[in-house]
């Protein structure tokens, strides 16, 4: 490790540093305002740090890591991330009666542990990165320990994550036995010199798939997402949302990518049954819930596979589409549960599609930025959303994926019902008799600035994303 | 500059009524009414400027273009030529009667309606002018979304149902639009290297007839949705029925005329060989629609669903017009879209107007009314006529026009259509005599038009005569569009005219394309 | 010989612990699947990892899971709730799912091409210039990973206070 | 003058507009002024054009308004063409619509729809004018439509009568039926001419067709279905007797004298392309014998005073589509001027009796109205008279005396044609006055609440005078010979070439034909005034078959049967529209699929371990059997 | 020592793999099917080391050492967060956790 890999580096250790930072900051005096800031500022700082690195740069980190443009353009996408998701919690924890203070120590390693999932070229550095994650999240998930539901999802989603870890891992151990290399650089060499892959690192990979689906919860790996979303505080619920799962589809795309995967029939066929498979079910199984964050959840599933049908578009147009549409996903799941958070009161999350009826009325701005929100997540023009799908369509299109994007197509119209269904009862003309908050008003307007960013993030991205097209064109290059 | 100054008129207009009626509702209301009178105004200058003298050669009147989304070829490029024309002037005259219909009939959240109406019309506006494919698809989907606010939230009692199923069907067909759209799209790129989703670009596309056909499919769906033509209108007599008055105007009069639109502006002219292939069968379809949508209508007993089927019925005329292939059919169709947009949206004010004095769509529950209100029963006279196309009444001239050209091409389908005209004249005449004619029943004690529906329906009838006795200037107007077949190509003439707008003006041709 | 009689060992301890109704039990029999499999890394030449099997997953693991089940003070009635629990037909589904996954995994384990192992042994020696030269990072991530679990742990695992208001909560501390 | 013929039809159309928008407004007597004075205007402007035309020596005169559109081929003009013909027209139109627009103002001076009767009124006029003087097909459609709607308006004048209502609507649809045949078959001359010119149809018509073209026969027989369903045809002929429903006058102008011709002058007027389609025109013969048979039988069995009238109408204009079968095409003119004085005349009469007695339309309710109502009872008389064709001195004798002629002798007629056109004269002249005799003799069954005045009785006794001299001004060749009529008609009409050496019995059927009517009348007066009773014996003995024909001989029912029942049992069965049902079943699978899926999420965590489990066992087995 | 096939190797691992996965899919006590993971774990680790002993390299143990630590670190989550389980709804079935559904 040299001097210019430790430069490199620098966006961790400052991640890493903060973390720590705030450990013992908390032992000496916990105070929620101090640490809010620390971390705010710690975030920002990363973030400007990390426009300083040219688009262009290229400076691996052997053997586990590699800063390239792609990397440092989806740390800088998690940081902003979990800056926003930073900057919901703290109305949302304020209110709580709970120790508020580890949960950013948890939050900065999280988006650590998935930034180093980002620019990781190495099994080692993928699992780490990918338990990092995972274990912080165990505890972000079961962070309001008052509420039973918070135990529950943390118990299932650590069961489930350690469960499926151990496949991710027996498929790395397989492909690291017949290839003998943990590097994906190693291992794409091995499989050219060998000419055929063999069985044993199908099986492998296979296995691999099993771990990652899980992250990204595609069917039939999903079924822990309503839960975990329900039972997560809601900006935890954000963060899985977006920062969990688009750190798994970077690397999912670096991976595939560096394997040159489009080749191999079995995967091609293995995703484009998950992506079906998540499109339907995930819409399917929104249709009727009356749960605004199982909703959502359901609604990720689908957008997964929706993902998916770019990413198996392959080509530059495709891997261009994932990462616009990751982007524009990003920014309208913030913003809904930004939303929700804001909403959510001292005994409970507002959760239930009651909860916002009539909620037009009585907030405007809230439910205008909620519906613009829901509007994106189905594809309405003039949000990032539409932006997305419409990447995503020629992406599919250009590559002649009919029956992908024919299926993406019916999906959604049928997400449509359940996302006009929201914006139908926040229109109606009853209202909810759910009372307003207590908390001095001074504490919303960071949210409130926050949610007024995103929103305006939506509508420019919808209108004129060319900027953002240029931006990722020169990332994947 | 005036193109787009038009949408943006309406846009800030939108949102200035918007933001004004939190402080004075009827402001609001001025204001809007105002915004939408400016943009008829600014149309009615256009035409009056060129559109009175325009020849074959020199049929693209304005012409604008900015690009937009270079990397995929994208511009904002809004063009007009007759067609568009008369369509825009359609849509701020029947704008401007839906900002009035709505004076006292919405009381609730008014800011927000008129919001919502401006945005509808500035997305058909777009619609209308728009000549990037990708920048079409843009307008068709924003035109929808207020729209469906307009029904959800101002409706009647089934609205939620009525709204979704609009807006699941429209969406439903635009995204299959979209798949089409980005087809051609990557087949022009591919063949020429020049990646744009121009619509003059796009037209030089040369297809193999299986892929032509299945493209032309996806955009005919969008069109035939929204035309609507059976079996794929069921969303458009529950979308009617409960949305308010001025939602049924706009729907009628300009959301249908949108799918009329798209069929002479994009399926022919992108797609002749397929469009000419499928012929028959949207012929037939067409018919089917005349026939079903009368008979359909005969049977209700809601107003403005009957009145809805009777679009569907009309509607197939457009169908049957637009795929016979000529001139005079296509004419036809032209003045259809015009006149069934005055005529029907003339019946739907009167169905608002019923329900807001005795809060009943049910014309079972009518009757009798002429006594009381002699007036509105001449005028829902005037237009029942034209829904049975009296001669003298504008929907005559399209529908005899449609029929005659229609009949060099399939004289058995002209036929039945024409003989769909009795069936007209049954569900026609069966208004008349439920709601106006007869006893009255129930002893409704009603009054005559006020002033301001006087103002709107006086127009509405004067407009319906005029248009039935002195129908040249609309087909001058449209003639250099459906008359000549190579009219969108010679959109390059455009270039050589000094009076373009002021804005540095670029070529379609010559922007940056990429190859993805 | 030796490699598979420890495998059989590990085998069959592991199917004990799966059997069995009392944890404690169940516990113990997992520390003999351990140690055999222990004895395996050490006769697959990685002896440095044999000895951290020992220790840790042996040794620290499960008497952490011990602890807890100390503190949870379960009883006699956990094991009949267990054995209640413990249906034939619970086997059924799992059974049928896991017999297929292990088949296709042997099937293409066995079918891959034969490869003896080298007798070469990777000493700890080894193991050390690899964690800290290359893997370095992975270590400090290790660190990082610990930490996220400590912070975890020690915020889940407090003792809840019986709270009456939120400023006598922060008075108590 | 003549420059002014465009004021003709427009006179009476902006009398309906002001009528239409401030009419509520007007007292009656301006109402009046306008609604009747404009029509008078027009009845002095057509005879101060018509003396200009006929002083100019000129075959026709056109007047072009405006081009209404031009399209492709096509280009319709807003024209006003006059020729003899339609001078015909005009006059007819003008004049007996000003005499009827005269006697409505005092038949309708209680109503309370005064003024809006006079704008439809006046709207008829327009249109009816339009309709005759129009230069293309395109406006003469428009005119013809136009008398449909003012048809359709007046029938349910009255409109708070359901009964009254329908039969306007049934009027209007069975009209529309005829119509959609006509439109049609302008198409098909359109796409034949490459104009809807009705001048350059005929001139070019000869050109392109041979005599029995198939083209030609088929144009024909749609402009024949147009004609057959304005003109209450066999098999179109329902709406008519229906049509009473309307006040009195209405029936007089629109169902009698004018509207119902229109078919009249539609085959008239082509009558080129019916010369050239010898087949069409020979069943605008075999319809116009049929028709007047049926429609003269049913005649005979009505109670109502204005539908024996209505049927005699249906059948009188079957003598005149009888006429154009056998190419007697000035003689249909004729017959069609001479029915519009008398049968005008009847219906008013009628009307004044109606209403003299209480709005008592049931002629067995009437009687004895000889002396209370004298005027009434010689103008009815007369008219009466021309109706049966009383030999000599009636205007209607040698009107139909012509048609009988030429049915015989024609070289187009028949037999056949003779025969049932002299059975017509007979059963004409028994119904005609069965209704005098019914209405006028007897005892008096009903007071009398309204004397007609002034501008009741004038108009009826212009209309009799007219009634009783018009057919003087074409006499047959045995009586003096004169042929003023078809003599200004044969620039334009040909004149029937009639058979080889038949001219000497042309007397004997002139005699016959006499002697016919003689009897009819006779016999009437045995049945109705002699001996009642035998007149109800022959009714019970043949109840079956009277009732039939007092049902119109069942067409009623049958095209109830046929289209109206089915038609309204599809649109109900389907109200809900069963494609919709469609939708909804997608919305249910997707539900279906909802709760299914929903089940799968039950909350257990050895479950969602399951569906791991399962996926992994997926892609195993993809990437066992799948090679890469 | 002797000389043995890594399939032998890798085929115990999937064999201890399986039992771990059988006994996750089994069990309703949290504890267990924490104890069936470690177990999945494990056999994960197992393989590496047999990998890592074919090629002859570090990495496996390297590996393995990771593994170690993050079973570590997830069991004494795990373990607290079992704590606050059996506090709420005094069992340890994991059956009892379904509140969440639908």
């Amino acid at each position: 490790m040299n001097m210019n890999d430790i430069m490199s580096l620098i966006p961790l250790w400052i991640l890493s540093s903060a973390a720590i930072l705030i450990f013992f900051s908390i032992s000496i005096k916990r105070n929620h305002k101090v640490i809010f800031v620390i971390t705010v500022v710690s975030l920002l700082v990363d973030f400007f740090f990390l426009t300083g690195y040219s688009i262009k740069h290229l400076q691996p980190v052997e053997p586990l890591l590699i800063i390239d443009g792609f990397g440092i353009f989806n740390i800088g996408l998690i940081l902003l991330t979990t800056l926003a998701v930073v900057l919901i919690s703290y109305a949302y924890f304020e209110q709580r009666e709970e120790r508020k203070e580890e949960y950013y120590i948890l939050i900065i390693l999280a988006a650590l542990g998935a930034a180093i999932l980002v620019i990781s070229k190495h099994f080692a550095s993928l699992f780490l990165g990918l338990e990092i994650l995972s274990v912080s999240l165990y505890a972000l998930i079961a962070y309001l320990r008052k509420r039973e539901r918070s135990d529950e999802a943390g118990i299932k989603y650590l069961i489930l994550a350690a469960f499926s870890s151990a496949f991710l891992l027996f498929g790395m151990a397989l492909v690291y036995a017949a290839t003998g290399s943990m590097e994906f650089a190693g291992i794409a060499a091995w499989i050219t010199q060998a000419h055929e892959m063999p069985m044993i690192v199908v099986a492998g990979f296979g296995m691999m798939i099993v771990g990652v689906g899980f992250k990204l919860g595609i069917v039939p790996f999903h079924m822990w997402t309503p839960d975990v979303y329900e039972g997560s505080p809601a900006p935890v619920t954000a963060f899985i949302a977006t920062v969990s799962k688009g750190g798994m589809v970077a690397l999912l795309v670096r991976f595939f990518n560096t394997l040159n995967g489009y080749q191999y029939t079995t995967f091609m066929l293995v995703f484009t049954i998950l992506a079906i498979a998540s499109m339907f079910i995930g819409n399917i199984l929104a249709l009727r819930q009356n749960n605004v964050k199982r909703l959502l959840a359901y609604s990720s599933i689908a957008h997964l596979g929706y993902l998916l049908v770019a990413f198996l578009a392959g080509e530059k147009l495709g891997m261009e589409a994932v990462i616009f549409y990751l982007v524009a996903y990003f920014i309208t799941t913030l913003g809904a549960f930004g939303i929700l958070a804001t909403l959510s009161d001292k005994e409970r999350d507002a959760e239930l599609l009651e909860d916002y009826r009539g909620l037009l009325w009585k907030r405007p701005l809230t439910a205008i930025v909620f519906s613009a929100m829901l509007l994106s997540l189905a594809g309405i023009p003039l949000t990032a959303g539409f932006v997305g799908k419409f990447y995503v369509l020629a992406a599919g299109i250009q590559t002649h994926r009919w029956l992908l994007v024919i299926i993406l197509v019916i999906n959604s119209v049928i997400g449509l019902y359940y996302y006009i269904k929201l914006i139908a009862i926040m229109f109606d003309q009853k209202q909810a008799a759910r009372t307003s908050q207590e908390l001095h008003p001074l504490v919303y307007i960071v949210s409130s600035v926050t949610m007024a960013i995103l929103v305006l993030s939506l509508f420019w991205i919808g209108v004129n994303p060319e900027g953002m097209m240029t931006l990722i064109r020169d990332v994947i290059r | 500059m005036m193109l787009a100054s038009l949408i943006a008129i309406l846009m800030v207009g939108g949102i200035a009524a918007g933001f004004l009626a939190r402080v004075n509702q009827t402001a609001c209301r001025w204001l809007s009414l105002i915004t939408v009178t400016i943009a008829f105004g600014i149309i009615l200058f256009i035409w009056i400027d060129e559109g009175l003298s325009m020849t074959l050669t020199d049929s693209w009147l304005r012409d604008l273009y900015i690009p937009w989304i270079p990397s995929f070829g994208i511009a904002f490029h809004l063009a007009m030529d007759g067609l568009s024309l008369l369509m825009l002037a359609l849509t701020f005259f029947l704008g401007i009667l839906a900002v009035l219909v709505s004076w006292k009939e919405i009381q609730y959240r008014v800011g927000f309606f008129h919001f919502n109406l401006l945005w509808v019309l500035a997305g058909i506006t777009g619609v209308f002018l728009t000549m990037d494919l990708f920048l079409f698809y843009f307008f068709w989907e924003v035109m929808l979304i207020p729209m469906y606010f307009l029904i959800g939230i101002w409706g009647h009692e089934n609205k939620q149902y009525a709204a979704y199923k609009f807006f699941i069907f429209t969406q439903a067909s635009g995204l299959l639009m979209l798949l089409a759209i980005l087809a051609l799209y990557f087949i022009h790129g591919e063949q020429t290297g020049i990646y744009s989703f121009d619509y003059f670009a796009l037209l030089n596309t040369t297809l193999t007839p299986d892929t032509a056909r299945w493209l032309m499919c996806g955009f005919l769906i969008a069109f035939v949705v929204k035309l609507p033509v059976v079996p794929l209108h069921t969303w458009l007599p529950d979308a009617h029925t409960e949305a308010p008055t001025a939602g049924s105007v706009l729907l009628a009069g300009l959301l249908l005329k949108t799918g009329a639109y798209g069929l002479i502006r994009f399926v022919l002219p992108i797609f002749p060989e397929a469009a000419a292939s499928i012929a028959p069968i949207a012929m037939l379809l067409g018919v089917v629609g005349i026939i079903y949508g009368a008979v359909q209508a005969y049977s209700q007993t809601d107003f403005k669903r009957l009145v809805a089927y009777t679009s569907v019925s009309h509607m197939g005329f457009i169908m049957l017009g637009v795929f016979a292939f000529n001139e005079l059919a296509m004419q036809g169709v032209v003045m259809q879209m015009i006149t069934h947009g005055i005529s029907t949206g003339a019946l739907f004010i009167i169905a608002g107007v019923l329900y807001e004095r005795i809060h009943t769509r049910d014309i079972l529950r009518m009757g009798g009314m002429w006594k009381k209100v002699p007036f509105m029963g001449t005028v829902a006279m005037v237009f029942v006529m034209a829904s049975l196309g009296l001669p003298g009444l504008g929907n005559f001239i399209a529908e005899f026009m449609t029929l005659i050209g229609a009949w060099q091409a399939n004289k058995l389908l002209t036929i039945i259509a024409t003989a769909g005209l009795v069936f007209a004249t049954a569900y026609s005449l069966r208004i008349m005599q439920k709601v106006f004619l007869g006893k009255n029943i129930e002893g409704h004690g009603i009054t005559d038009l006020s002033l301001r529906e006087k103002f709107i329906l006086v127009p509405l009838c004067i407009a319906i005569i005029w248009l039935g006795l002195f129908p040249q200037q609309v087909i001058n107007t449209a003639k250099p569009t459906v008359a000549n077949g190579s009219h969108a190509k010679n959109h390059a003439a455009i270039h050589n005219r000094t009076r373009t707008d002021n804005v540095q003006y670029t070529s379609a041709f010559d922007t940056e394309r990429r190859k993805p | 010989m030796a490699f598979y009689i420890a495998s059989i060992i590990a085998i069959l301890a592991t199917i004990m612990v799966i059997t069995r109704y009392n944890m404690i039990h169940a516990l113990l029999y997992l520390v003999v699947s351990f140690l055999a499999v222990a004895v395996i890394f050490f006769m697959l030449g990685a002896p440095f990892v044999a000895a951290l099997e020992v220790i840790i997953y042996a040794g620290a693991i499960v008497v952490l899971i011990i602890f807890v089940i100390m503190m949870l003070n379960l009883k006699e009635e956990s094991v009949e709730q267990e054995r209640k629990w413990f249906s034939k037909n619970i086997w059924i589904g799992p059974g049928i799912l896991s017999l297929v996954l292990l088949g296709e995994l042997a099937y293409i384990l066995i079918t891959s091409e034969r490869v003896l192992l080298n007798n070469s042994v990777v000493d700890s020696k080894a193991v050390g210039m690899s964690l800290y030269g290359p893997y370095i990072i992975g270590v400090e991530l290790c660190g990082l990973l610990l930490m996220a679990g400590i912070v975890g742990a020690y915020h889940l695992g407090r003792q809840r206070r019986k709270v009456v208001h939120r400023f006598l909560e922060k008075a108590e501390e | 003058m003549i420059k002014l013929l465009w004021l003709i039809p427009t006179l009476p159309f902006l009398s309906a507009l002001i009528l239409i928008l401030v009419g509520s407004r007007l007292s009656w007597r301006v109402a009046a002024r306008i609604g009747a004075g404009s029509i008078g205007l027009a009845a002095l402007l057509t005879i101060l054009v018509g003396y200009e035309f006929l002083s100019s020596g000129k075959d026709a005169y056109l007047h072009v308004a405006w081009n209404w559109f031009q399209a492709g081929d096509l280009s319709t003009t807003f024209a006003f063409y006059l020729d003899s013909l339609s001078m015909v027209f005009i006059f007819v139109i003008t004049f007996v619509g000003f005499l009827i627009h005269i006697y409505s103002i005092e038949f309708m001076q209680e109503d309370e729809g005064f003024s809006r009767f006079f704008a439809y009124l006046n709207l008829f006029v327009c249109s009816m004018l339009i309709l005759v003087l129009a230069d293309n097909l395109v406006l003469l459609y428009l005119g013809w439509e136009g008398v449909g709607l003012c048809s359709y308006l007046l029938i349910g004048f009255w409109y708070s009568e359901e009964k009254n209502g329908y039969a306007a609507r049934k009027a209007f649809i069975i009209t529309r039926v005829g119509d959609t045949a006509m439109a049609i078959g302008l198409f098909m001359l359109f796409t034949v001419f490459h104009t809807l010119n009705i001048q350059d149809i005929l001139t070019q018509a000869p050109l392109v067709w041979t005599t029995g073209a198939s083209m030609a026969v088929l144009i024909a027989f749609l402009l024949l279905g147009g004609a057959v369903g304005k003109s209450a045809q066999l098999p179109l002929q329902t709406w008519l007797p229906d049509a009473m429903a309307g006040p009195s006058p209405v029936s007089a102008l629109i169902h009698a004298a004018t509207m119902v011709t229109a078919g009249v002058y539609l085959i008239t007027r082509m009558h080129i392309v019916y010369e050239l389609a010898p087949l069409a025109q020979l069943w605008v013969g075999i319809i116009g014998a049929v028709t007047l048979l049926i429609a003269g039988f049913s005649a005979l069995t009505q109670f109502d005073l204005k539908r024996v009238l209505a049927y005699s109408t249906i059948s009188q204009i079957g003598y005149m589509f009888l006429a154009m079968g056998v190419g007697a095409w000035s003689a249909a003119v004729f017959h069609f001027m001479i029915h519009a004085f008398f049968k005008a005349l009847l219906f008013l009469a009628a009307g004044a009796v109606i209403m003299a007695l209480h709005h008592e339309h049931d002629m067995f309710r009437m009687g004895g109205l000889k002396n209370k109502l004298p005027t009434i009872y010689w103008t009815f008389l007369i008219g009466a008279a021309s109706l049966a064709a009383l030999p000599f001195i009636t205007a209607g004798f040698y009107s139909k005396d012509q048609i009988l002629w030429l049915a015989w002798a024609g070289e187009k007629g028949n037999l056949w044609f003779f025969l049932a056109a002299l059975t017509g004269a007979v059963v004409t002249a028994v119904y005609t006055f069965r209704m005098v005799f019914i209405t006028f003799f007897g005892e008096a069954k009903t007071k009398i609440s309204h004397v007609p005045g002034m501008r009741i009785t004038i108009p009826l006794v212009i209309l009799a005078a007219l009634s009783l001299l018009g057919g003087f001004i074409e006499l047959p060749h045995t009586l003096g010979h004169l042929t003023l009529f078809s003599d200004y008609l044969s620039p334009l009409l040909p004149s029937v070439t009639l058979k080889e050496g038949i001219e000497s019995t042309e007397w004997a059927i002139q005699l016959v034909t006499a002697a016919l009517a003689l009897g009819g009348v006779y016999f009437a007066y045995i049945l109705y005034v002699k001996q009642p009773k035998l007149s109800d014996e022959i009714k019970s003995s043949t109840f079956e078959l009277h009732q039939f024909w007092f049902r119109g001989w069942d067409f009623d029912a049958l095209y109830n049967l046929v289209f109206v029942r089915p038609f309204v049992y599809l649109s109900r069965i389907n109200k809900n529209d069963v494609i919709d049902q469609f939708y909804t079943g997608l919305v249910q699978i997707t539900e279906y699929f909802n709760t299914a899926f929903v089940k799968t999420q039950s909350g257990i965590l050895r479950w969602y371990v399951m569906g791991i489990v399962v996926g992994a066992i997926l892609i195993m087995t993809i990437s066992l059997f799948v090679q890469p | 020592m002797n000389v043995l096939p890594v399939e032998m190797g890798l085929l115990l691992a999937g064999v201890l793999f399986t039992l771990g996965l059988i006994s996750v899919l089994i069990r309703r006590n949290i504890i267990f099917m924490l104890i069936s993971v470690e177990i999945m774990l494990n056999a994960a680790g197992l393989a590496f080391i047999v990998a890592g002993s074919r090629w002859a390299q570090a990495d496996g143990q390297v590996m393995f050492i990771f593994i170690l630590t993050m079973a570590a670190a997830e069991v004494s989550v795990g373990l607290a967060l079992i704590l606050q389980i059996y506090h709420h709804l005094k069992t340890l079935d994991s059956d009892a956790a379904d509140k969440m559904s639908g």
